[in-house]
């Protein structure tokens, strides 16, 4: 199997990260949808690392998983924060700034 | 498997021979600035671990303002020693770019911190806590506790505070160091990153109007994260084109050097809709930062649910590193592809200036006015971006390092302006207030006629740099645009001095609160540098366009 | 070099904006006499410049030239040339009438307790010398970014005067009073701001072809002429005319001409009388001086592609400006659109590319200064008597003052350029000068004064002639002697200058024909020139030369 | 001698200046220092005079230069004067007339409180009149033109309480300022054919334009005589302008000011004898006003308005006599000073008689005042046999020699121009006989008026100048007949032909009188027979039509203020809402803009994804597509 494949895979990935944060209310889902792009995006480089041969996709890849967990960090302390003080996760519901 | 697969020289970290490794070679000194912004972040957490509740504010500012003052004079020696001009390089493994633009911006950067560091430091505003004596400042006293909650009234009658906000500061301020300069584009996405997250976070830290503040901070994140994984996803196609993550490599495949040598990129280069759909996608997650229409929507939402300081130190801060990506990315990545992002850009720089210009004209708020008012900033820098000369750059940079301490100095007075409730940022509050307070009204006035770019004020010059570097890259039509767009915005600009001046003041008005110190030296510097900008630019003009060159 | 001459005349009222600002919130008269005698020294130096100034020298006299901003090619370069002088002279005269004018005008918005921080005596005054400062300089600017940018900050003090000091005389109360206020004022601003920020993307531009075809981009008004002149610049014709129309759109609306006219009447309407004066003899005289400075003396040719539309609207300003002030109720709106129809004129002169054209209109910016600041002035002071701008209200005020009133006629014959007072003669100079390169144009123009008797008269008719009906009117008091003091030396000057303007073309006249030289034009010959055109070189008309003797 | 004419104006511009200016103190003793200094001009006049007698005809024109006055270019006015026979008549006339008219001013405006500043506007208008005549360049003879009306101006709207004399005033300004247009722009026409406007280079070689300029100068100067001259189609403010106090109307609204005209076209003559259909123009401008102020003359019931016809239709005689070229000139002056000797006694006369009755003004409430004022009644009645063409007096001997000049034109021409100037003489003697019996003879209708006059005849200081001006009215024609000798004396400036009439001079002057004759019959079985109803009756239409000037306002009102008023408004209107609308247009639709532009910031992170996503979509979209084209 041709690793392209795996780049169109990702590709797949990400657009369904991407609809899903247009779709999902939830504020949680909507950010493991944030991270399943990111995911995406570490397939492709180990995809294209593997088809150029060199190892700077691979390193990249660790770099973003890094950064992804750091990520979680501050955005569920975000998440949370807000649940608490709305009783709700719904990003929907955090609309009072508007216009 | 294929071919490439089947070739059994498929280097993996695993099957990576010791023997390779070479210590990494880094250059301490040219990277000195980050280095001690970053090392200042750290040991404030530290701080913030050991320290007692009651030192932890003077530590922070002294560590604060010690670690940003001696960053900035890092970043002159390095400028008064060359580094800015004839001994620009690439340190780091060739990740970070030491030259006359990064500089320049890491300079302006870490004033920019500098000021908002004081601006952080206001303890005059709020009442204080009553069974404390302790002075408060606008951030959340015990940021996790729910808004109206016990939590939150306990922590307030205690009159905690959260420090935390200078090392969070620190971090950003060390990431946006790198981000301009950042020359691959693994340290472009993680300087993004560092400097994204503590602003996130600084987002959520209002101590008034929490549930706002937290709403700012949720947006600005789940956006935020969406933005990047574009950015991300990318710079993970551009690799695929090129093999490589750094700018020179990227641009000397782009410029077809490279091809012939490798069957490989002779295969991935075939086709230039990877190149093409990678750069569309990096610069849209610079777009986003830099809040250019149609990735704008964020800025007015955030802008207005942040605390007040954290909203000007991002409205400036931010802006300047993310032209700053914007600038190398084009200029040293993509330039051979300039016939293909240049009509793009013009679209969105039109429509950045024209949007910004024309949504501003019915905001009710302050802070939403003035998040419009740099969207339609925005524009105007992207017409010096795509005038792709080295007039071009050098204008962005003058404009950057104006405009951000006029923004600074704006956010600075909204902060001054209180009733009952906090900040009083509806605009129908601000009616008379020239009657009041003729002294802050005069020095908003200013702000506001530099903004609309009245000469005189920084804003002026700014905007004639710009728009002369557009109109010789061939841009002529971009600065009637703009112009037009400068009318418009002047519209709202001069509704707002209106309303301080000639409206008359209402009973249940604000009052004008006394800053301390720090407050009144980061408005003075504001108006300071608007006003030095305005009359007598020549001097910054030559430092901006002695750092108009990439190092590639 | 030389005594800066120019700068100084420039920064002493600057200089003294501040100091009067500064000045303690108890001492409100202090304030008053420090402007009134900054503005008088300021007047001594304008003419200290009127007599250094040597009409037969070079073109731009007491020249300074600093660099500014190198990067955008940006000079700090002064020099006057005649034009330039006598309006320069202008100014500085009329400031101290005016401050004389205003002197309580800015009591009424006082607190009523002296405060620190809100005192709008002080500011009113800064401002006014703030004004005159930047005004002055512009005249004397000849690198186009500088003007450029005084043409621009000046809006800022003159939008602070009209919003923040208007005139009280409000019919339909305070509150409505203040909104119509501080909507004159944003319109003021916002149309001057668009026409400057049009202007901004021409000197930009003007800024790009220098730096093509010069190989560094430069504002010098004498480099880009002496450029032009060795052929080292030639503008393509498109560009040029682009650029001339973003230059002009910005004097057009500064002027202003028709259709960009309807902030004048606003804000005149809305301002004191002695800030109205200011906007429409000084402030916007900046504007038709511009023109002939800038757009004739940087794009010739397109100013020539352009005249006939330019004429054209400048006839329709004439008769429309004319038509309006007649069905005007109100006075000061009424004068506002005279001056709209007397900057008609002037824009006729300028563009006719005639000596006479251009001169009467260099003339006709001083003459209109001085003509409708007596007029204004007079019915500003009439106004604060009785508190009504409406001319209904008033009636009969001859009888009951008659001073005031005839002062008020002789500003009204200036405005409708009677002969004798100065305004007929630039009047008279810029129709034959239009006449003798556009016969029909000129024709139209002079239909103008007809329609200036009418509404000066009419106005004249219903306020000041009849019964005294009204009892607010019957307790009018005549004119004080400072009123008297600001108003008699205006009407000294009218008289002077219309029976010897000779002091002033012989000024002039070297800078008009510079500025022919500029456009390439020559005077149409006449079609019989008679060999000499002064009576003593004839003999009495002999009884036999008759011709048709027979 | 030539350095003295600039005093000639300056003497009473020094009067007009210090009264003015001068303020209370001058209350009580102001109105003499007016007369003084108006005297002193006649002397100084008169010095000139007989100086100017003494030289040979070719030498008696002098010059002075004052100084440069508008130097630009090519276009050079000078202030400088030229004295020469034209110009000397008009300045004895004026100096003359008006020092008599100053005393008389004296007396009549006794119980005036503001009469230093009647006195002031005098001075400034023999200032601005002498100016007019004696300057040496159209520019000049323009100040002085516009100066006399300002002088008219003032002196309409002296009484300014009333509004009535206000508007009468306005209109007075106005109709000129038309005229002065036409002024305007015969001196842009001169400038532009010759490159200059001063009086000698202009006429010594008009010869050299084409006829079609010269006939556009000539019609455009046309034009501004007819305003000043109160010449059909710009009369209509002659009569309201009588609304002046009755030294005004006798000054400036008859003798002299409305004089201007005829100098204007006598000046002129090189001009309109080159360019013969604008002296076509000038003849029928003449006729049709000579008919028309006597028609309305006719029907006036208001003495001052039907010597105020009457002043249109003899200025009518003039204009129609300068027409006729160098056969008219000296007839049309000659006549333009007696007039102005019998006209401004026959004013006064009306003055003096309003002074003895309440300044009541309606004849019809007048009669049988002979008895009361004799003085009046005599110098009334000589100034009355002049007009009329009396045989021997003044009036007689220059309107025959129009009339005759009037046949001598040649051709059809000439015998309707005869005609309608006997016709004019026939109604002159109508109306002016009419104006005599109404108002010294019959029942004294103003018995038993609610508020009854006490006729009495006026102060000395009036009557003086009614009786020298009576002697003028009597003699000066006889005088100026006796060896043609005022024809000789202006023929240096104005050339004169002698025309050669159809009918021989006795059988016109038998024609005259026998008109006159029928006209004063007329009269005399209407008003004289019969009594006289106070009030006026019905009366035939053209009666009805002549009361109210023939109309002229009311064709004003319709062709020109009307429109002018809609036009008015509806500019007004259109500044309102169209070019300033908009404006406010333009910036209520950003608004509208915005307003919905800022709707799709709806708050929900999800909407500001989809931007996002769309927008990413569009660049990598724009982008491709760019490589494509």
């Amino acid at each position: 199997m041709s690793p392209v494949n795996y780049v169109y895979l990702a590709a797949l990935l990400f657009t369904i990260g991407a609809v899903g944060v247009l779709i999902r209310r939830n504020a949680i889902v909507v950010f493991m949808c944030v991270e399943l792009m990111l995911n995406a995006a570490n397939l492709t480089l180990v995809a294209f690392s593997r088809i150029h041969g060199n190892l700077d996709g691979q390193i990249m890849a660790f770099f973003v998983m890094v950064v992804a967990a750091a990520e979680v960090v501050v955005g569920l302390a975000i998440i949370v924060m807000l649940y608490r003080s709305r009783h709700s996760a719904s990003v929907d519901d955090a609309s009072l700034m508007k216009l | 498997m294929s071919a490439v697969a089947t070739a059994g020289a498929v280097p993996s970290l695993w099957t990576l021979g010791a023997e390779e490794l070479q210590a990494p070679k880094i250059e301490y000194g040219q990277l000195s600035p980050t280095i001690i912004v970053l090392g200042a972040a750290v040991i404030g957490i530290v701080l913030e671990a050991f320290l007692p509740r009651k030192l932890r504010y003077g530590a922070q500012l002294v560590l604060s303002a010690l670690g940003l003052t001696s960053a900035f004079a890092a970043v002159l020696a390095l400028a008064l020693t060359g580094h800015g001009s004839s001994k620009a390089a690439v340190a780091g493994m060739g990740a970070i770019a030491v030259d006359g633009p990064a500089l320049f911006l890491q300079g302006t950067i870490l004033l920019v911190g500098l000021v908002s560091v004081f601006v952080f430091a206001e303890r005059r505003l709020e009442p204080r806590a009553h069974a404390a004596r302790s002075l408060v400042d606008s951030f959340a006293a015990q940021p996790a506790s729910v808004p109206g909650g016990e939590g939150e009234r306990e922590a307030t009658k205690a009159g905690w505070t959260t420090t935390e906000v200078y090392p969070l500061l620190l971090f950003a301020v060390g990431g946006m160091l790198i981000f301009p300069a950042a020359n691959d584009l693994l340290t472009l996405f993680i300087a993004l990153e560092v400097f994204s997250l503590p602003l996130y976070l600084l987002c959520a830290l209002a101590r008034r109007r929490r549930l706002l503040s937290q709403e700012a901070a949720v947006k600005y994140f789940l956006l935020g994260a969406f933005s990047s994984a574009f950015l991300l996803f990318g710079a993970a196609l551009l690799y695929g084109y090129a093999g490589t993550f750094g700018y020179s490599g990227i641009a000397r495949v782009v410029a077809n050097a490279d091809r012939a040598t490798s069957t490989v990129l002779a295969e991935t280069t075939g086709s230039d809709a990877l190149l093409l759909i990678g750069g569309a996608m990096v610069i849209m997650g610079l777009l986003f930062k830099v809040g250019a229409v149609p990735f704008h929507m964020w800025t007015p939402d955030v802008y207005q649910g942040a605390p007040t300081p954290v909203t000007g130190f991002m409205a400036a801060a931010t802006k300047v590193a993310a032209f700053g990506a914007l600038l190398r990315l084009l200029y040293v990545v993509l330039p051979g592809l300039r016939w293909d992002w240049r009509p793009v850009m013009w679209g969105v720089a039109i429509l950045t200036m024209l949007a910004g210009a024309v949504v501003a004209i019915t905001q009710t708020d302050i802070k939403r006015l003035l998040a419009y008012s740099s969207i339609a900033h925005a524009g105007f820098l992207l017409a010096g971006v795509i005038a792709t000369s080295r007039d071009g750059v050098s204008s962005v940079l003058f404009y950057l390092g104006a405009y951000s301490f006029v923004t600074l100095g704006a956010f600075a007075v909204v902060t001054l302006v209180r009733d009952a409730g906090g900040e009083a940022t509806h605009l129908s509050k601000w009616a008379g207030l020239g009657r009041r307070s003729p002294l802050l009204a005069g020095v908003f006035a200013i702000f506001l006629l530099a903004f609309a770019g009245i000469p005189l004020t920084s804003g002026f010059s700014g905007k004639f740099a710009v728009f002369k570097a557009a109109a010789e890259g061939g841009a002529g039509a971009l600065v009637v645009v703009g112009v037009i767009a400068s009318a418009i915005a002047a519209f709202f600009y001069i509704r707002v001095i209106v309303l301080m001046f000639f409206s008359e003041p209402r009973a249940d008005g604000p009052t004008v609160a006394v800053p301390s110190v720090w407050t009144t030296s980061a408005i003075t510097i504001g108006v300071l540098v608007t006003v030095v900008l305005g009359v007598a630019p020549q001097y910054f003009l030559d430092l901006a366009s002695q750092a108009g060159v990439f190092v590639r | 070099m030389s005594f800066p001459l120019l700068t100084v005349t420039a920064a002493l009222p600057a200089v003294g904006a501040i100091a009067t600002a500064a000045v303690p919130a108890a001492k409100k008269s202090a304030a008053k006499w420090l402007a009134l005698t900054v503005s008088t020294a300021t007047l001594a130096l304008a003419v200290a410049v009127l007599v250094r100034f040597d009409p037969g020298g070079a073109r731009y006299q007491l020249t300074e030239s600093r660099p500014w901003i190198k990067d955008f090619g940006v000079r700090y370069e002064v020099g006057v040339d005649g034009i330039a002088a006598v309006l320069i002279a202008l100014t500085a005269l009329l400031v101290p009438f005016i401050i004389g004018a205003a002197w309580h005008d800015a009591d009424e918005v006082e607190p009523s307790r002296p405060n620190r921080r809100w005192r709008p005596t002080q500011g009113f005054f800064a401002l006014m010398l703030a004004v005159e400062a930047m005004v002055i300089l512009s005249f004397a600017a000849t690198d186009v970014f500088l003007f450029y940018i005084l043409f621009e900050a000046m809006l800022i003090p003159m939008y602070f005067l009209i919003g923040g000091f208007g005139d009280r005389a409000h019919a339909a109360g305070e509150e409505e009073g203040a909104k119509q206020r501080s909507y004159a004022a944003v319109k003021f601003l916002l149309y001057n701001l668009v026409g400057g920020l049009i202007m901004l993307a021409a000197v930009v531009g003007l800024f790009v072809v220098t730096s093509d075809q010069l190989g560094e981009g430069t504002f010098s008004l004498q480099q880009i002429t002496e450029a032009r002149a060795d052929g080292g610049f030639q503008l393509d014709t498109n560009i040029e005319r682009l650029l001339f129309l973003g230059f002009f759109f910005a004097f057009a609306v500064k002027a202003p001409l028709w259709p960009l006219h309807t902030w004048l009447p606003n804000a005149m309407g809305e301002s004191t009388a002695p800030v109205a004066v200011l906007i429409t003899a000084v402030v916007d005289k900046v504007g038709t001086f511009a023109m002939l400075r800038f757009c004739l003396g940087l794009f010739p040719e397109a100013s020539e592609w352009a005249t006939p539309v330019v004429i054209a609207l400048a006839l329709v300003s004439i008769l429309y400006g004319a038509l309006l002030a007649v069905g005007q109720r109100d006075m000061k709106r009424l004068i506002a659109y005279a001056s709209i129809s007397h900057f008609g004129f002037i824009i006729l002169g300028i563009f006719a590319m005639t000596s006479q054209g251009q001169s009467g209109a260099t003339l006709y910016m001083v003459f209109h200064g001085v003509s409708t600041a007596a007029l204004m002035l007079v019915a500003g002071f009439l106004i604060s008597r009785r508190g009504s701008r409406l001319i209904a209200d008033y009636g009969g005020v001859q009888k009951v003052a008659p001073v005031l009133a005839g002062t008020f006629l002789i500003g009204g014959l200036a405005t409708l350029s009677l002969p004798g007072l100065a305004p007929f003669i630039s009047e008279f100079l810029v129709l034959v000068g239009t006449f003798s390169r556009y016969p029909v144009a000129g024709i139209v123009a002079t239909s103008g004064i007809v329609l200036a008797a009418l509404y000066v008269l009419l106005m004249y008719q219903r306020t000041m002639t009849g019964p005294v009906e009204k009892p607010e009117v019957r307790a009018i008091p005549d004119l004080r002697v400072r009123e008297l003091a600001v108003v008699a030396p205006l009407i000294a000057l009218l008289i002077f200058f219309g029976v010897y303007p000779k002091s002033l073309t012989d000024i002039v006249n070297p800078a008009v024909e510079h500025t022919m030289s500029d456009v390439q034009k020559k005077d149409p010959k006449p079609d019989h020139p008679v060999a000499d055109k002064r009576w003593f070189d004839y003999k009495p008309v002999d009884d036999h030369a008759g011709g048709d003797h027979k | 001698m030539e350095s003295l004419i600039g005093l000639l104006v300056g003497f009473p511009l020094l009067g007009a200046a210090v009264l003015l200016c001068g303020g209370k103190r001058l209350e009580k003793t102001g109105h003499w220092l007016g007369v003084v200094l108006a005297g002193a001009s006649f002397v100084l006049g008169a010095v000139l005079f007989f100086d100017m007698l003494g030289k040979s005809a070719d030498e008696r024109a002098l010059h002075q230069h004052l100084f440069s006055w508008v130097p630009v270019e090519s276009f050079q006015a000078d202030v400088a004067f030229q004295l020469d026979q034209l110009a000397m008549t008009f300045v004895l006339l004026i100096t003359g007339v008006g020092t008599l008219i100053h005393i008389y001013s004296v007396g009549y405006m006794e119980h005036d409180e503001r009469r230093r500043r009647f006195f002031g506007y005098l001075n400034l208008f023999l200032a601005a009149m002498l100016l007019l005549v004696l300057a040496d360049n159209y520019l000049l003879l323009y100040v002085g033109w516009e100066g006399v009306g300002l002088a008219s101006y003032l002196l309409i709207g002296f009484w300014q309480h009333k509004p009535s004399a206000a508007v009468a005033a306005k209109k007075a300004f106005l109709v000129n300022r038309v005229g002065d247009a036409g002024l305007a722009i015969a001196i842009f026409l001169m400038f532009t054919t010759f490159g200059s406007f001063a009086f000698a280079p202009v006429l010594s070689n008009a010869t050299e334009a084409g006829e079609g300029k010269l006939t556009a100068i000539g019609l455009m100067l046309l034009l501004a005589a007819c305003g000043k001259s109160a010449q059909v189609p710009l009369q209509s403010w002659l009569g309201d302008a009588m609304e002046g106090p009755t030294p005004v109307s006798a000054l400036i609204h008859a003798a002299t000011m409305v004089t201007a005209g005829v100098y204007l076209i006598t000046r002129s003559g090189a001009i309109f004898n080159a360019a013969p259909d604008a002296q076509t123009v000038v003849v029928v401008v003449g006729a049709v006003t000579l008919l028309y102020g006597a028609i309305v003359g006719c029907a006036k019931d208001d003495i001052k308005k039907a010597l105020a016809g009457s002043t249109m239709s003899q200025i009518g005689y003039m204009v129609l006599a300068a027409g006729l070229g160098p056969i008219g000139y000296a007839f049309a002056i000659m006549h333009l000073v007696t007039h102005g000797f019998f006209k401004a006694g026959l004013f006064l006369g009306a003055g003096s008689v309003m002074h003895g009755m309440n300044d009541e003004v309606d004849m019809r409430r007048y009669g049988g005042l002979r008895k009361y004022m004799p003085v009046t009644f005599v110098t009334f009645g000589l100034g009355y046999l002049a007009i009329i063409g009396f045989p021997g007096l003044s009036g007689f001997f220059s309107k025959d020699q129009i009339i005759e000049a009037a046949f001598a034109k040649g051709g059809t021409q000439g015998w309707i121009l005869g005609a309608v100037t006997l016709l004019g003489a026939a109604i002159t003697a109508y109306y002016m006989t009419r104006v005599m019996l109404m108002t010294f003879f019959g029942e004294e209708r103003w018995r038993g008026q609610a508020n009854e006059p006490h006729p009495h005849e006026s102060p000395k200081s009036m009557t003086i100048p009614m009786i020298v001006l009576a002697f003028g009215s009597v003699f000066a024609g006889g005088l100026f007949k006796i060896g043609e000798s005022f024809v000789h004396w202006l023929e240096p400036v104005t050339q004169f032909e002698h025309g050669h009439s159809p009918l021989s001079a006795p059988v016109v002057t038998g024609a005259t009188v026998v008109t006159m004759l029928i006209g004063v019959g007329a009269a005399w079985l209407q008003y004289g027979r019969r009594p006289v109803p106070a009030e006026a009756p019905r009366g035939s239409l053209l009666t009805r039509a002549a009361r109210r000037d023939l109309l002229q306002d009311d064709l004003n009102h319709v062709a020109l203020v009307l429109p002018g008023e809609y036009l008015t408004r509806g500019l007004v209107y259109v500044d309102n809402k169209v070019v300033d609308g908009a404006v406010n247009g333009t910036a209520a639709a950003f608004g509208g803009l915005s307003g919905r532009t800022r709707r799709l910031q709806n708050g929900f992170v999800r909407s500001y994804a989809v931007s996002m996503f769309g927008g990413a979509a569009i660049l990598v979209a724009a982008t491709l597509l760019m490589r494509a084209v």
